[in-house]
């Protein structure tokens, strides 16, 4: 019993540290489809500064970790967002940044595919149209969050949107 | 003065074509005509030296659903010897069209997406195919008797929500979705391989500006053939307007060409008031054209970082991106968005500006020519840069006309067609600027075109920031007229108002019968609103014109017999957003 | 006025070619900004104070005896208490959106002839945040706050409900009711990028 | 035993030379990051650790335990090999690199080199010229047309700058009467002495031609990214795709900056201001001082198109290391 706990405990360890290393080396796939592509790009740009996280975008689905999916999605492009997820490896995240993008935002029409959650299952929804490069990065924020604490085989904490909290910086 | 054709030319047309009937809105001068004789009168519209209207602005069709017939084509035409616009109208017979391809090249898009919205063929186009949706994809969506939410006909529920409902407007039921073997039909169907690969180049590409798809016919890596499949961003903004009153277009406007949503927002407001004749207060002017002019250095300086970004400067994209978010903090303190920040009103603005605005503004603007200068240090004349952009796709004159390329591509070749200068809107005609022009038409012209157009942009920022600060408390939306919402003051203190905001935003602005087009000098060309009114709340038609579709048109051609690398360059010149194209 | 201009095309001399001239002068713009101070806003750890003006996740005014005049007119055939939400009911915020489907106002009649909204729900995910809405109110009792950090693991916590909201509004009320209405209140936080503003 | 000695003094220095410049190279990534940060006033890796220092240790975690894909309809064989084949040559060029003069530590000899041929440049340019091969061979297993383009380019590039390259070193060559490396640093001396002064147009061939190998730009037409998503890696994942960046940009730059102090700014000799530690010092910050003026050019100017470089490369590059060559000759011949 005792030997099952301590190599519990190494697995454990081992698990922690490997996402650990996964949280903080987070590269996106550098696909933009809208607005929310112009607001990605500035939070990857130097105000905000993805990189500070080890946030890197990278040109290829190939070598990217989590796929955020930054617009509108319509039928047309759709299952080429889907080919561009199935070329990720393991294992892989997506953000759904924006309203569109989360559940077809304010195009109800005939061309726009309701919620990108439709063809790829979708870990962390972010409202806004389009959410502020902070809003983006708190999402970020929750996507390591939930990366962390799966390992730990926690159940994770549901975040409700109620945040009447003043936004304060969080204390190092 | 119009910026119309005047009333002794109709005259001297209606002498020629008797058959001609003239319709007459404010300044817009419409004719229509019989379809047999359609071509001939636009021949010689384009060929007479005494109309001359070689450029070619938009085209399109209107469904007048249930009346027989029912589509209605339109074309509107420029004359850049007289600078004066013309509408032709015509009634299809059936659904066929004689094609105006061979008048104007640039009407290859358009009839295609004529043919795609609402199933009109035209005789004697040489591939008449979908532009926006797939092979395949059965419904003409633009016609009025498809819904605007498309047939759901598809079970696809979310992935993650497979037990509970999420909201209460989820629907399982979705509109079809394409396999990707339609695609592949779409793809086949433009371009033949004849040569060594086919390059698909994009639609989800970190080089192509957004989601278009290129596809390259290439010898080694020299391009011989070209085409270009649009629709990766068709939201159907077109047919939403349909369903909504004036008022709820102006955020769908931002969220066309949300690089310079203000001056989409502005264009289409001005258009709807020049419908419903509102005239917005002087201090709303000003305010306009600022932010207009504001948000063009901003889309500009996102233009310069993403085509330095493509060509391999990797730092200058850093460098604008860092003056963008000073614009952003300015939009975002004024409006109260980054981005998409609607903030036009009909009849005005939406709030007045915030204590500290102009202090701000004034501090750009002081920073930012030393900042150009660091861009010009690192790009202007250096070597790399001109070799990768000079000699990359030269537009001519001919072409501007053919193609109705507008904006910097029309000003790369030299011609003067700025809507600022021929049409002015706003305080446009108060302000001094200069408009620069090019003198070969290469990508390198357009490169400094730009650059140019942001020192201008400072320029007319500084007479607004002069002319603004002068007028304080003036009024900021024309509340007095009917068709403008009040202000939220006035809600809460009279009845009256509170009456007319409830009548207003139930029934929409009911417009009189006619019909409206008005463009703006967006950053990526003539941004036109082509605005059909039967006398509703609601726009029975809402046609954007794009500045961005037409130019993107010409790259076909322009990049032929040269590499991927120009491409780059080429595309980066001419600067779409696929929000704008696909619409 | 407006002229018109015809630009000319700047060439590299022979000589400035041969120093590498046009390289030099790139590489200085680097190096200038390599010894500038950083720009950046280390979010988390430091955040820009949205304006008061900007537009994030919706909020109810409370009934607090600040209402608008209008409020005496509407809100006599409503049931509201005290320090609940001043919602009427009048639907106009769903009349002005031009995605209406994306609300869900209930109201019901008490027996004694007053109204009382029972269920007010807004799906953020259809929500453009472009504030007509806001305009729309008539008792200025929607209004959207400076919450923007909205990120949720599913969907279902992406539809705000009264609640919620009415916490919200008290919360912004209590920190940001009496502001003025300026451009920016961090400055400090914004010196980063700006440098030194002179405010007037 | 003197043979079994050596065998393993050089084991244990190529266990320390693999080691060191996988760790090394590790933090170059994170040198180079930050490097590029404040070039663009933000401040690069800043959370993971202590600015950033446990970034590279996340950065290689993650790369490590990402599944690997091998897609289908690629040339297996040749679609592993390619990755080891452009990381293996660069890290055997280091072999025949020396960092400082032999010294003797509680009397025991020790050399900072692992071997001193006396062909040693060539053998540099040799192994460097085989990792082409990994590029190539990248871009064709993988089966795909960007990947392909990638490495046609990248090839074409450099069969250009590898004959450019080879001539311009001629130079210092002819003045040091040698191809061994220590030997060409032993012909440097003093501050005048550096070669520098004497062949200031093979150094900037040089500058060109190793911007050019390493990838950099205004040379990175391999993978630009615009153009060709991430070039000849764009299919390769995990640690298989780790390696290509690490060789070409890092050990590459690294290896071939230490080249050019060598052949240019006298390597490891220097004022003895450090102590016994002096050469190293030396070395390093001047191959620092190098690695860093790369990536200074890197982020400051745009990329050359690929008929373009190939064209400065046959065209300009080529006839001025010839002319060197010739200048440097007629000079020898004359002072004798």
């Amino acid at each position: 019993m005792a030997v099952k706990t301590n190599s519990g405990i190494i697995l454990a360890t081992v698990e922690e540290v490997l996402s650990w290393g996964r949280k903080n080396s987070l590269w996106p796939v550098s696909v933009g489809l809208a607005c929310c592509a112009i607001e990605m790009m500035h939070t990857a740009a130097s105000r905000f500064d993805t990189d500070r996280l080890g946030i890197i975008f990278r040109g290829s689905p190939r070598q990217s970790d989590v796929l955020i999916v930054a617009g509108t999605v319509v039928n047309k492009v759709a299952p080429m967002l889907k080919l561009i997820y199935d070329q990720m490896p393991e294992p892989k995240w997506v953000i759904s940044m924006g309203g569109c993008a989360s559940a077809g935002g304010p195009f109800p029409t005939y061309a726009t595919l309701q919620g990108v959650d439709r063809i790829i299952p979708v870990d962390v929804y972010i409202p806004g149209c389009p959410p502020t490069p902070q809003a983006l990065l708190w999402g970020i924020l929750q996507l390591q969050k939930k990366i962390k604490e799966k390992k730990e085989g926690k159940e994770f904490k549901e975040i409700p949107i109620r945040v009447p909290t003043e936004s304060k910086p969080i204390q190092k | 003065m119009s910026y119309w054709i005047d009333q002794g030319k109709v005259d001297a047309l209606k002498y020629t074509f008797p058959y001609l009937k003239v319709y007459k809105y404010k300044d817009v001068v419409s004719v229509e005509i019989d379809t047999k004789h359609l071509k001939d009168f636009l021949t010689f519209l384009k060929e007479d030296p005494a109309y001359s209207f070689r450029m070619f602005i938009d085209f399109t069709v209107v469904d007048h659903y249930p009346s027989t017939p029912r589509f209605e084509a339109v074309y509107i035409l420029f004359s850049p010897h007289y600078k004066q616009r013309i509408i032709v109208k015509s009634w299809i017979e059936g659904d066929s069209l004689p094609t105006a391809t061979d008048l104007w090249k640039g009407a290859k898009w358009a009839e295609r997406e004529a043919w795609d919205m609402f199933g009109i063929k035209f005789d004697g186009h040489e591939n008449l195919v979908r532009i926006f949706l797939w092979e395949g994809y059965p419904y003409f969506p633009l016609r009025k008797d498809f819904p605007k939410e498309g047939i759901k006909e598809v079970y696809l529920p979310s992935l993650n929500e497979r037990e509970n409902i999420p909201s209460h407007d989820y629907d399982p039921y979705h509109t079809p979705i394409p396999t990707l073997e339609d695609l592949e039909k779409t793809q086949k169907r433009r371009i033949d391989k004849k040569n060594q690969i086919v390059l698909n180049w994009g639609p989800l590409h970190p080089g192509t500006h957004g989601t278009i798809w290129f596809m390259f016919d290439m010898e080694g890596e020299t391009i011989k053939e070209c085409d270009i499949i649009l629709g990766q961003l068709h939201r159907g903004i077109e047919k939403l307007a349909e369903d909504l009153t004036y008022t709820q277009v102006i955020p769908y406007t931002d969220r066309m060409d949300y690089i310079s949503a203000i001056c989409s927002n502005v264009t289409y407001v001005n258009a709807v008031e020049k419908l419903l004749g509102v005239d917005p207060p002087e201090k709303a002017k000003w305010i306009r054209t600022m932010l207009c002019e504001l948000q063009r250095i901003n889309s500009h300086l996102l233009w310069l970082g993403t085509t330095a970004l493509d060509l391999g400067a990797l730092t200058m994209f850093l460098y604008t991106f860092r003056e963008r978010e000073k614009l952003m903090d300015i939009i975002e303190g004024i409006a109260g968005i980054r981005l998409n920040s609607s903030f036009m009103r009909i009849g005005g603005v939406r709030y007045d500006l915030p204590e500290g605005a102009i202090d701000i503004v004034e501090k750009f603007i002081e920073d930012f020519p030393s900042r150009v200068r660091d861009y010009e240090d690192l790009l202007t004349k250096n070597r790399i840069w001109m070799k990768r952009n000079r000699e990359v796709g030269i537009v001519s004159e001919e072409d501007v006309y053919q193609y109705g390329l507008t904006g910097v591509m029309a000003r790369s070749a030299g011609v003067p067609y700025d809507i600022r200068y021929i049409q002015p809107t706003d305080a446009y005609a108060e302000v001094d600027f200069e408009i620069p022009l090019g003198t070969i038409g290469d990508a390198y012209d357009r490169y400094l075109i730009r650059i140019e157009e942001m020192k201008q942009s400072v320029k007319i920022v500084h007479q607004c920031v002069d002319r603004l600060k002068r007028m304080k408390n003036d009024r900021y939306v024309a509340t007095d007229n009917p068709y403008v919402l009040p202000t939220l003051q006035e809600t809460y203190l009279s009845i009256e108002s509170m009456v007319k905001d409830f009548n207003l935003r139930i029934y929409g602005e009911q417009a009189p019968l006619g019909e409206v087009y008005l463009s703006g000098e967006n950053p990526r060309g003539e941004l036109g609103f082509y605005i059909v009114s039967k006398g509703e709340g609601k726009p029975y038609r809402l046609r954007i014109r794009s500045g961005a579709f037409y130019n993107l048109q010409a790259f076909p051609e322009l990049i032929r017999g040269k590499t991927v690398a120009d491409a780059v360059a080429l595309l980066g010149s001419i600067d779409p957003v696929v929000g704008e194209t696909d619409r | 006025m407006v002229k018109l201009k015809f630009l000319d095309r700047p060439k590299l001399s022979i000589w400035e070619r041969i120093i590498f001239l046009d390289f030099i002068k790139g590489l200085r713009v680097t190096f200038k900004n390599l010894i500038r101070k950083t720009i950046t806003t280390k979010y988390p750890y430091e955040k820009l104070t949205p304006p008061k003006r900007f537009r994030g996740v919706h909020a109810h005014r409370v009934k607090d005896g600040n209402e608008p005049l209008s409020f005496s007119v509407l809100g006599k055939f409503m049931e509201i208490g005290y320090d609940e939400s001043r919602c009427v009911a009048c639907y106009m915020c769903q009349q002005a959106c031009p995605m209406p489907t994306l609300f869900k106002i209930e109201a019901v009649q008490l027996p004694d002839g007053k109204k009382r909204v029972t269920k007010f729900e807004m799906n953020l995910l259809n929500c453009l945040y472009c504030g007509l809405c806001v305009d729309a109110c008539p008792v200025d009792c929607l209004i959207m706050t400076d919450v923007y950090e909205s990120a949720s693991y599913n969907r279902e916590n992406c539809v705000i409900k009264m609640d919620d909201m009415s916490d919200r509004g008290r919360d912004f009320d209590r920190r940001r009711l009496k502001e003025k209405d300026r451009i920016w209140i961090d400055n400090e936080e914004r010196t980063k990028l700006w440098g030194q503003i002179r405010w007037t | 035993m003197e043979i079994l000695g050596t065998v393993i003094g050089v084991a244990v220095k190529s266990l320390i030379f693999i080691v060191g410049m996988f760790l090394a190279s590790a933090y170059l990534t994170l040198i180079e990051r930050k490097f590029a940060g404040h070039v663009q006033q933000r401040p690069g890796p800043l959370h993971v650790g202590f600015h950033g220092i446990l970034q590279p240790i996340a950065d290689a975690l993650k790369v490590l335990t990402k599944e690997d894909i091998v897609p289908a309809n690629v040339d297996r064989v040749l679609f592993y090999m390619a990755s080891l084949l452009a990381f293996v040559p660069v890290i055997m060029i280091l072999a025949v690199i020396p960092f400082g003069e032999p010294f003797t530590v509680f009397g025991l000899e020790i050399k900072p080199y692992i071997t001193d041929l006396n062909v040693g440049l060539i053998l540099a340019l040799a192994f460097g010229s085989i990792s082409i091969y990994g590029v190539i061979f990248a871009g064709w297993a993988s089966n795909s047309k960007y990947p392909m383009i990638g490495g046609l380019r990248k090839a074409a590039v450099l069969i250009g700058y590898e004959v450019a390259l080879g001539f311009a070193m001629v130079g210092p060559l002819m003045m040091a009467g040698s191809f061994s490396l220590r030997e060409i640093v032993a012909a440097q001396d003093g501050f005048f002495g550096a070669f520098i002064w004497y062949q200031p147009i093979a150094f900037i061939v040089i500058l060109f031609a190793i911007l050019a190998e390493t990838g950099r730009t205004p040379f990175d037409v391999q993978e630009a990214e615009a153009e060709l998503v991430s070039g000849y890696n764009t299919e390769y994942s995990g640690m298989k795709f780790g390696l290509f960046p690490l060789a070409e940009w890092y050990i590459g730059t690294f290896v071939l900056s230490a080249i050019a102090v060598i052949l240019f700014f006298g390597g490891w000799k220097g004022p003895e201001i450090f102590g016994p530690l002096s050469p190293f010092v030396w070395f390093f910050l001047k191959v620092g001082m190098m690695f860093m003026f790369f990536l200074w050019v890197h982020w400051t100017l745009p990329r050359y198109r690929v008929d373009q470089i190939t064209e400065i490369a046959w065209k300009v590059m080529l006839p001025l290391s010839l002319l060197n060559i010739f200048i440097t000759a007629f000079i020898i011949l004359i002072k004798g």
